[in-house]
């Protein structure tokens, strides 16, 4: 299906990260987003709210991101695209919700504008340190699906995505920004609305009135979809449930949801996971990373390979699903893995994990409030070198 | 133990409830002589009489025994998180404006960890009805205090008797801006169905607080004995005073219940609100979602 | 080298932001090349010192930030003691000629030019477009961007119904720069 | 309400009980207006007492049974 | 641009706010003309003439403009999260009874994200003093709407003007059970100073808002002028009601502002009834925590 | 410093963990408790409830659970031990103030019976998947610490030990069980107070109104604390912050603090974990567990062993800080590692990240709802022996 | 083997979870030797189907659940049909004899054992003590327990001022109990 | 108070300006009730006005102008 051109605002614009997010909604069809402010992610509910009432869309400020994460599930089963926005500490404050959004399939698209934590920590700077709240941060096993923008035109594409993934996926996306992405200030291409693909919601074509399982599969691991009002009585309940809808509290039925809820993100991870690379065949040494972070090492890439070491850039733009096979695979060839982040290890640890003691693999820590110094990370790989 | 089988009921008639239902899951978890099941039985009806439509007819319910309605009742019904099933409904409604949606929920849920939300909505005149099945206790949980508790009534978490005042949750609704306000106990069937029906075929927030008895858990370790007593107390200690100030309403342990509609006024829905705000602000540039026709025009009520 | 690299810095209320903003969408809507800007909030983004990075590119930039700027816009005195010393060596100096006091051992291998920013603004009727005055300035000094590519980035950036009024302060800032540029 | 119309001197109605489904709230038995139940001695299969008709004509339909059972057991309606 | 810097006031005699200040802090982040500042000389001179020793009182502030008063003011000061400071200051308080424990904070933090632990504490009447500067704005992350933006103010998240019912603060706290509600602007600094004493003196919750000028964003975004224009408009707008009925005290855009005492009566503290309930039902076996000597004692006021 | 008598019901006790639990914060000194109700959770504070008011203690049921994990907070700035308890879906709400707690360095104990989830799961049936949750729930780098009781006296013994590290650490320490032996029946002795060792506040001794910087440090990496009323006038925020405890938000100050935070239960992790284990000495296959898993493992373990394999038992009692040097070495001496849980997947991870490839690791996963069947996991031994 | 494995089943309200308590009390504490007791809890906790698993042993209990218990205590006719078939071959069935009919096919190895006990209880005055003499006749028949330990047990697990009629109740199961062990 | 006590027949105060401190708000000078204070044409070192003291001995000490400061930069002082 093509973008919605109500939404879509053509042409080139010189805007920051946030904006360009906040249009990759408009575009991806999104017209419901609930919100709270918080720093630095306000503007993109800033421009939502200044948006969104000329194109037939509602922005509600809610009491609390507790509401603001919940209502957008009521308005994505009420028939819209919907989304929040927040950071750090508003983030936190969605875990229960975003549970409830894995359980009942609810999509939508979540998206975390990172600062420095923990707690209120340094509100205006940048972090990458909420990774693994992003995967493990609700009670309970899921799986969920978390991208990461380096520049305001991702912020604009990959928010597109993370709707289209939701869609297809009935999953909760997470668009995991960090401060720097989120105020830096680029040229954003946004097309035509019939070049930009939107995935539109899967729904049921059981007609009004006939008999509907919301949870029945229907030739893949995702259930399509019913609305509000279409005549389908579902029941949508966060308890463990039957293909009916029904709350079945036993550990088989437990085990059939919660294994298929987990399997239609793993299964589908080849699909999903998109990653960037430069120079990665034949290096002996790739650095990983995400974010900001990935444009903040490249001049450490440079000096590198310019002391002759063959150095690789890989990017993960899927951070979840973890790309496990392909870190796997990829420390079978190399030495060495560096991982810089903004944080005191996080997605290092995955790395370490996959890499399973074929390659070494090296953290490149940073508390956040700023960006690495490239010369850290030009050491670290020159230690890795060694 | 048990007297034969009897044959189920051969006739065509049918309980009248029924039509509502999700039959295949009754027998329902409620306990004998709960209140909740009653309560059912008057939103069926209050429906019924509305005349709207089913298929426009949205049910939100949090957690608790309560919170199980929208579980049993055959309509769109949203089982959500304990304390937001009115932050839900909100999207839910404003993603769909031509939806009647109804929030069904306990005590605890709407008014202990939901209070924010609560509030909320009802200052904004977000357009819902919640009802709120008040058994002064946590059902689900096993009988802890809630914010309705009244003084002295035992509950686990309060084993020597509650000293927290309660909220007056009419008085509360009122000053947060409510558009209609009513309280029923389960013993007033008639009333609280044509309350809810009014509820329901009215714009903005509508509240109903229907005071309805838990035995197996705020009767029993009060020692009050079993649903029939508490709806007995219900007769002979309610007293239906329509327009009664809010403020003067409160609930006492055993005492007195002052019911009636308390409130019923009228400003204009959030979304008619947002609406006029944006069209007049805006003008031509204002764009009205596809399902939207209508709201924000003039109204008579 | 391909790349511009500038820093602007001043106090909140000069319009900081929104010159880089204006500068950098004309680099890149407008003249086609490649702009990212970086803005530094204070803790509070209220009231203290403000700045921008700001890179200018014929190639995508990727790298996004500035360590040694070619050229620095200095509103305020703070703003020059504090970043004049990270300007290269042949760097380009452009400062509030009122509000900033050169140091008598300012290096002298870097290009200084000075405009009365402010007072010109006030001259044309409103302080606020200080930051427009200098735009027009920085466009005519340094040559990096065209006249009718900033233009059009203040069309494109200022609020609706102002246009005229900010065209003519970039103007006078233009006609301040070529003069300058014609002196030096 | 069209039952209204016909000004009988006498409401009919009937009264249907699935006493598998009552719990033994009494709550019907109590409320009926015109007495046309009773609590049954026996018991149920899942253990409660459950109402009788003690006196099926007395029944006027008014449905109040019904209205007030939590387990959607009972219900009058008129005839 | 400056004339030349006068020598420092040599003079022995000190700004009276000072002594109360964290002075290796100032000058503090409030921009020219912000409201908060008044509000905190009102605040350390009500202290002061309370008499109460400054050991025994913390301050307890949430996250925004008003949320950073804690860590200006030289007591026992606390910065907890966005929303939560009335639930930190009743564990606080519970700990220590002594203690005089006065949450200072925003009208976002407290009414948006925090309104649900301020009807409980004041249902409750948890034992503090609340102090809300209501500058009908989120300041500190740039000016969006809050549940006391009045109707048609525009804000970042309210561009085309709000259309929100804002909350009657008031009218809420005294539903809520608050024992003490008063309303004053940042002009009416004898008057607020007055009643920050009483309400710092009175056992319970106690409830104060102060109405304050935000220049910065709210203002500017509405075109209200400088800090000043917002306190002439308070000198010009006010009217003073002690014990106007709190429903009638309703906030418009620069309507007029009925500022006053509105509640002042009295019942048990939460702590006062708990220890009076389980005293009488535990007689013996009930014991008084070490810090609790006289609480639960009959109380004159 | 030892038990205060009045709250440590010496004897012996038939009771289940939710209980034991709850005399194990009594006989630890704790006296503040603020809790929300929630299944299979809810007995704990229930006798707390009710013990109580006869031990000078006090109980509040807040209106939710972020105001229950915060006014523990309060409590312990205003001078009392404090805890509180939940279970999975109040644990996601109380992701933003352990934070809170992390940052401000407020010891505190925190108690998840775990049950089934995501979401609201199965509310009476067991879990043992917010593990990661309790490391990774709120944004921004932290640590903390986490114990694992696999029987009502554990729950009893290590609910004091979660109060002691909290104290030493000035940490939350989190007591994660699960509804197995949260709801298990056993003999609980509860010793004499003299025999209970408690560790106190650790407070500074500068004099009332002497000039007190909250985070000086004092010989290591825990700066003495004080309490509201004792004259020192401390600052306390969750913002980045100096040893002033004033907030100063640059890169600097989060670097010095974000890793002096992390760094304290680090570099004292060898002190801090606790293991059993039994057979691993020699053996070429280790089943690590913990909690109710670590008893359920055992009959397949015990049949393994009379199959002949060489199989240890390796129990985690501290699940956070993880051990990972204790792994990494036991991966280097066996064949296998084996980790069966109430979960798909999650101390896992850590298992295979530390085993490096060193030993072969397998996963006996189980979506909760009940425990394993020990015959699952003797297959999953033996093909690990293969 | 020194670990014998007991399933106490029946429906909410009749005791069965405190009856579970009472014996393993008696076991763990009063006998000195050990036991764990599991309470599998239906969704709701209120109503519906109750059951206990309980072993008592003379070493330490590991491993908490049981699968093929020796005895089944059944209290009504759902738990014997639910759980008969998993009792041990050579197990022993203590049943509520007014509630529970054994099936015509009831497995001749198990040894079975019937008490009104809650018509028993009724005739003492309180239907609520039919898991009291339910125990009683328990420890009777099984040996498991001594005497003394079960009314220690009872004593201290009862609510005060109860202890009398609960011992009466338990003293009248015991009594029933002896009778039928020395009958079989 | 003891400066009341002596009812002398002029209150006499004084005023003391921290101009530094002073963010140009104005409300002294509004609010001072006896118009001792004025705006300064010049500014301080961050570029604000501040308040002039013009008729000191018009001062009655009242205080209201430390009062109304949101910046801790003026207070006034019976003597
Ligand atoms: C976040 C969270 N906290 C706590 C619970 C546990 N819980 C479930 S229902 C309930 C109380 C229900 O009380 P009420 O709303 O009065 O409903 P009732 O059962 O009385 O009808 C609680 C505390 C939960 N499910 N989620
Ligand atoms: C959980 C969370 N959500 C959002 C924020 C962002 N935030 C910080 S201050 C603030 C609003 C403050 O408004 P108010 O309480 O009115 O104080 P003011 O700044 O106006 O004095 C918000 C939304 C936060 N810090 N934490
Ligand atoms: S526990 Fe109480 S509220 Fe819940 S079903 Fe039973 S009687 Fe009703
Ligand atoms: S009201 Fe219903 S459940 Fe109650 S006794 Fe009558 S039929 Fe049975
Ligand atoms: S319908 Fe009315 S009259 Fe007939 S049995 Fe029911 S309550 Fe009684
Ligand atoms: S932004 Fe507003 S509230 Fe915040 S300090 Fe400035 S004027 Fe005050
Ligand atoms: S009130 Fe204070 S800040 Fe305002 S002008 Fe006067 S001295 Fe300056
Ligand atoms: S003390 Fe009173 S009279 Fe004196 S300057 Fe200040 S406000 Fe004016
Ligand atoms: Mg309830
Ligand atoms: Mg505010």
């Amino acid at each position: 299906m093509k973008a919605d051109p109500k939404g879509v605002l053509t042409g080139s614009h010189f805007i920051d990260g946030d904006h360009a997010c906040a249009e990759g909604a408009l575009a991806a069809g999104c017209r419901f987003a609930a919100g709270y402010p918080i720093t630095p992610s306000t503007e993109v509910v800033e421009r939502l709210a200044s948006r969104f009432p000329t194109v037939g869309g509602i922005f509600i400020q809610m009491e609390d991101e507790l509401a603001s994460s919940i209502a957008i599930l009521g308005a994505v089963w009420g028939g819209a695209k919907a989304a929040t926005v927040t950071s750090g500490p508003g983030f936190s404050l969605m875990m229960e919700h975003i549970g409830l959004a894995v359980m009942t399939e609810t999509p939508c698209v979540i998206v975390n504008v990172q600062r420095g934590g923990p707690s209120t920590g340094l509100p205006t700077l940048p972090g990458q340190a909420d990774m693994m709240q992003a995967r493990w941060g609700s009670h309970g096993d899921y799986e969920i699906i978390a991208l990461s923008p380096d520049s305001p035109q991702e912020c604009f594409d990959l928010t597109i995505s993370a709707f289209n993934l939701s869609e297809r996926f009935r999953v909760p996306v997470f668009v995991m920004m960090d401060e720097c992405v989120g105020h830096m200030i680029e040229r954003v291409v946004i097309p035509d609305p019939d070049e930009i693909e939107i995935v539109p919601r899967r729904l049921t074509d059981v007609p009004r009135g006939g008999e509907y399982l919301p949870y029945r599969l229907d030739g893949d691991l995702i259930p399509p979809m019913t609305h509000a009002g279409m005549g389908h009585y579902p029941h949508i309940t966060g308890l463990t449930h039957d293909e009916r809808g029904y709350p079945a509290m036993n550990a088989e039925t437990q085990d059939t949801l919660v294994r298929r809820l987990c399997d239609k993100i793993l299964k589908n991870a080849d699909d999903i996971i998109e990653i960037r690379e430069d120079g990665v065949d034949g290096a002996d040494i790739v650095v990983v990373s995400y974010g900001i972070t990935s444009r903040v090492c490249l001049p450490a890439i440079r000096e590198a390979r310019a002391k002759g070491l063959k150095v690789g850039w890989l990017r993960l733009v899927t951070v979840w699903p973890f790309p496990d096979r392909l870190i796997r695979e990829l420390a079978g060839r190399v030495k060495a893995l560096v991982v810089p982040e903004l944080n005191l290890g996080q997605v290092y640890y995955e790395v370490e994990r996959c890499a399973q003691g074929q390659a070494t693999t090296h953290l490149v820590p940073h508390a956040g409030g700023a960006v690495h110094d490239p010369e850290d990370i030009l050491r670290v790989i020159e230690e890795a070198a060694r | 133990m048990s007297t034969q089988a009897p044959p189920a009921p051969t006739c065509e008639v049918h309980n009248p409830t029924e039509q509502w239902l999700r039959m295949d899951r009754i027998p329902h978890i409620w306990c004998p002589g709960c209140g909740i099941g009653s309560s059912v039985n008057c939103f069926t009806d209050a429906l019924e009489k509305s005349k709207i439509p089913r298929d426009n007819v949205s049910i939100v319910s949090g957690i608790g025994c309560t919170g199980r309605t929208a579980g049993y009742l055959k309509l769109d019904s949203f089982h959500t998180t304990h304390g937001r099933p009115i932050a839900f409904a909100t999207g839910l409604k404003l993603a769909n404006p031509k939806l009647k949606v109804v929030v069904y929920s306990g005590d605890g849920d709407l008014f202990a960890i939901g209070g924010n939300h609560f509030i909320h909505a009802a200052r904004r005149n977000m357009d819902m009805t919640v009802i709120c099945v008040n058994n002064m206790t946590y059902g689900m949980t096993g009988g802890q205090v809630t914010p309705t508790t009244p003084l002295t009534a035992k509950a686990t978490t309060s084993p020597y008797g509650n000293f927290e005042e309660p909220f007056n949750l009419p008085y509360l609704a009122e000053s947060c801006g409510a558009v209609y306000v009513a309280r029923w106990t389960s013993f007033h069937v008639r009333q609280l169905s044509k309350s809810i029906r009014e509820a329901l075929l009215k714009p903005g927030f509508t509240f109903i607080e229907v005071v309805a008895p838990c035995p197996t858990l705020y009767a029993r370790r009060n020692r009050l004995g079993a649903g029939i007593d508490a709806m007995k107390y219900y007769r002979e200690q309610s007293e239906i005073k329509n327009g009664a100030p809010t403020r003067d309403v409160a609930l006492g342990f055993q005492s007195k219940i002052i019911c009636g509609k308390f409130v019923d006024t009228s400003r204009p829905t959030w979304l008619e609100a947002q609406v006029q705000q944006h069209r007049a602000v805006l003008g031509d540039k204002f764009t009205l979602a596809e399902n939207w026709e209508g709201v924000g025009e003039p109204r008579e009520d | 080298m391909s790349r511009t690299e500038l820093r602007i810095s001043g106090f909140g209320g000069q319009g900081v932001i929104l010159s880089g903003m204006i500068i950098g969408k004309a680099a890149a809507i407008f003249d086609n090349k490649h702009a990212t800007m970086i803005q530094a909030f204070g803790p509070e983004a209220r009231g203290s010192a403000c700045s921008a990075q700001l890179s200018i590119s014929e190639e995508p930039i990727r790298y996004p930030y500035i360590h040694r700027p070619d050229i620095l816009i200095a509103l305020n005195q703070d703003a020059y003691t504090r970043f004049e010393p990270e300007l290269k060596d042949d760097g380009l100096l452009i400062y509030e000629e009122d509000l900033v006091d050169l140091r008598p051992d300012q290096r002298p291998t870097i290009r200084t030019c000075g405009i009365p920013a402010t007072r010109i603004a006030e001259e044309l009727g409103r302080k606020i477009v200080l930051n427009i005055v200098m735009v027009g300035f920085f466009t005519a000094v340094t040559g990096l961007i065209s006249p009718e590519a900033i233009r059009e980035a203040v069309r494109d950036t200022v609020p609706a119904g102002t246009e005229e009024f900010n065209l003519a302060a970039l103007e006078k800032g233009l006609r301040h720069g070529m003069n300058v540029s014609a002196n030096t | 309400m069209s039952q209204v119309e016909k000004a009988k001197p006498k409401i009919r109605g009937e009264v249907i009980v699935d006493r598998e489904r009552c719990k033994g709230c009494y709550f019907c038995v109590e409320f009926c207006p015109t007495d046309v139940l009773a609590m049954s001695e026996d018991f149920n299969l899942k253990g409660y007492h459950f109402p009788e008709i003690i006196a099926a004509d007395r029944c006027t339909g008014c449905g109040l049974c019904g209205a007030y059972c939590p387990d959607f057991a009972i219900f009058g309606h008129r005839i």
